[in-house]
């Protein structure tokens, strides 16, 4: 539990670094379409979330996840924390009982259909839902039907959400601040599918890391956390 | 007496509005909120469920927003929140003025004061 | 460029508005008035002239206001001032929105932007 | 035209204290079914009035009826602004040419004009309407058709304005901050049109005072002001 709980950790702060690194290109993406805060907005709540579990005591990996959610919710004053936060506080119950396969994608279906119930956007309403469902889906279909390792089903994830923020590019946007813009809105790629894209990256990145890339049928049930620093670090 | 919450992503505009709702409904009790908390454009949960709790007397809240985020860290809010509330779909403003007005009838429910707040969006100003 | 007015019988109000409008239409000229000029609620037709003049550069200007006696000494400030500006019949933050949005377009014409003030009636917040 | 400026100064004035005496009464019918105003916005727009008509050199009347209509507009911060404030200023120019009772007809019917006009309120709506409708009517047919002496013909109207004001108690509010209120304005006695009532009251015995109530067949073409007091004073 608590190696896992660590990884999670780890996760997080590779997110916030990453999400530090892009926070100008996603704010020049937002400033296209919307109010220009994108960037901020997550490197903020990401940054404050990394901090917050940091500070955990020995947590188990639900945890982790929900004091991200909480800490998004609070420190992001836009769309993207209901969205993101609240759909991590609410789909991190599927880890209490530890990340296996069959957890992660079970994790993955409760944080899309949250977003949709929240944000009620559609496929093809050019939002973090056009880089979601497919990764999602990808995800799923990859761990249940064609078995693989869930790291490969991670990277095919992230293949497909890829994917979906390139099709936001050309489509007008039908949700969020975008929609305001009306036919305006075609041409440029939306920011939430973008930071959806860098955070899925950087879960495969730590997840490789952490399970081991070359080990093609390695178990999600019993992770093999080596005891190296960034799972050890509090 | 039913509640009522002005959410705006400025805390100035949601200050404004209360403002204008209460002249015309003097006993309701109005609470604004808005912005990021850091002095910024925004909205935060939190924020909200605090304002949910300051007019809750037992009767019902009813919320006003204005944008898409305010909606969804309104409806975040209610969750968490023990008032009986709910969000009208109506133009914050003027739905506020409405449901000020509407909350002062001894009749006034939560149901009641979010349709007057709903109707809002036929008012002619011309 | 077209021109945006936002008059509240809250300054403060006014001042939101246009703060959240301005998030949106980063380009666009939108001037806030209200206020009773002593302080209180209200709205003064020679304020909202002086709002007119500050935001016209000859290519229109679109009025956005929020209750009755707005809608007069706008009415009022429209006759004695030079801009050619027009109310539109549309709630107060989410046509100024709509607007701020609607004025940043290469094709907005003082009537456009009116027209998409008034289609945020139609908003649907749910 | 100094002495019809003179007596069109007093009859401010006159307006100024009798609106400073009821204004916590004014206020009190706002508090029933407005936002409690209407007193203050009254009182302070007149007394501004009578200030800045005072300090006028030697006026025709039009420019003592501009000039209180232009203080009304910018002093007065409520409905009540532009509906006396504008129309006032509107109909002033009805006066260019002296006061007649021809003129003084004009005049009223010119003022309730642009008060439809701006408010674009109908009798019904329980508004000022209400009582300025009866009474420009009445004034109209006493001195157009009756052929009353133009104080006869006002004395009228002003009983004319009382009914419409009693008129404005059992109905529904459908224009002004009332109407928000629906059924629950049905009870109550309208603000604007009670003003609107003690402004013609304090014409009235202007009027009296200036043109002698006993002059049964006085000519108001060329008005008889005595060089009294009220006449005198700048
Ligand atoms: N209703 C919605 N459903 C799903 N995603 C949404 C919705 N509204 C906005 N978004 C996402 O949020 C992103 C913008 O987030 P952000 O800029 O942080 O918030 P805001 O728009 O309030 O400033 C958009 O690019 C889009 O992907
Ligand atoms: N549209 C309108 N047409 C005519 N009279 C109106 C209208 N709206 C309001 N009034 C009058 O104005 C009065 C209220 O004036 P006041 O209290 O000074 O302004 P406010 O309602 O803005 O506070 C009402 O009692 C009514 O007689
Ligand atoms: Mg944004
Ligand atoms: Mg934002
Ligand atoms: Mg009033
Ligand atoms: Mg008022």
């Amino acid at each position: 539990m608590s190696d896992e709980g660590q990884a999670v950790v780890a996760a997080v702060e590779a997110v916030a670094e990453r999400l530090e690194a892009e926070r100008s290109y996603l704010t020049e993406l937002d400033s296209a379409i919307g109010d220009a805060d994108h960037g901020g907005n997550m490197a903020r709540g990401w940054n404050a979330a990394a901090e917050e579990v940091a500070g955990l005591n020995d947590p188990d990996p639900a945890t982790v996840v929900k004091t991200t959610g909480k800490t998004l919710m609070s420190e992001v004053g836009g769309a993207s924390g209901p969205l993101y936060g609240g759909s991590l506080v609410f789909a991190s119950a599927e880890f209490e009982d530890g990340i296996t396969a069959e957890s992660a994608v079970a994790f993955a279906e409760t944080y899309l259909e949250k977003v949709q119930d929240r944000g009620d956007a559609k496929v093809g309403d050019k939002t973090m839902v056009d880089a979601l469902v497919p990764a999602v889906h990808t995800f799923k279909k990859s761990v249940e039907t064609d078995d693989l390792p869930p790291v490969e089903a991670l990277a095919k994830a992230v293949a497909a959400a890829k994917r979906g923020v390139d099709f936001t590019v050309p489509i007008r946007a039908s949700k969020g601040r975008a929609s305001y813009l009306g036919w305006r809105s075609v041409g440029h790629q939306d920011p939430g599918a973008t930071s959806t894209l860098y955070i899925m990256e950087e879960l495969l990145s730590v997840a490789q890391e952490q399970l081991g890339v070359e080990e093609p049928a390695v178990d999600a049930a019993s992770p093999t956390v080596p005891d190296g620093e960034e799972a050890t670090e509090d | 007496m039913v509640g009522l919450v002005v959410v705006s992503h400025s805390r100035k505009a949601a200050e404004g509005i209360a403002e204008v709702a209460t002249e015309m409904g003097g006993d309701t009790r109005i609470e604004p909120v808005g912005g990021d908390g850091q002095g910024g454009i925004g909205t935060v949960p939190d924020d909200i469920e605090d304002a949910l709790s300051a007019v809750d007397n037992g009767d019902g809240v009813v919320v006003l927003v204005d944008l898409g985020s305010a909606v969804m860290n309104a409806d975040v809010a209610i969750e968490m929140s023990d008032a009986d509330a709910v969000i009208a779909d109506a133009p914050v403003l003027e739905g506020a003025v409405n449901a000020a007005v509407a909350a002062t009838s001894p009749k006034a429910t939560r149901d009641s004061v979010r349709e007057q707040a709903e109707a809002a969006r036929d008012i002619d100003k011309l």
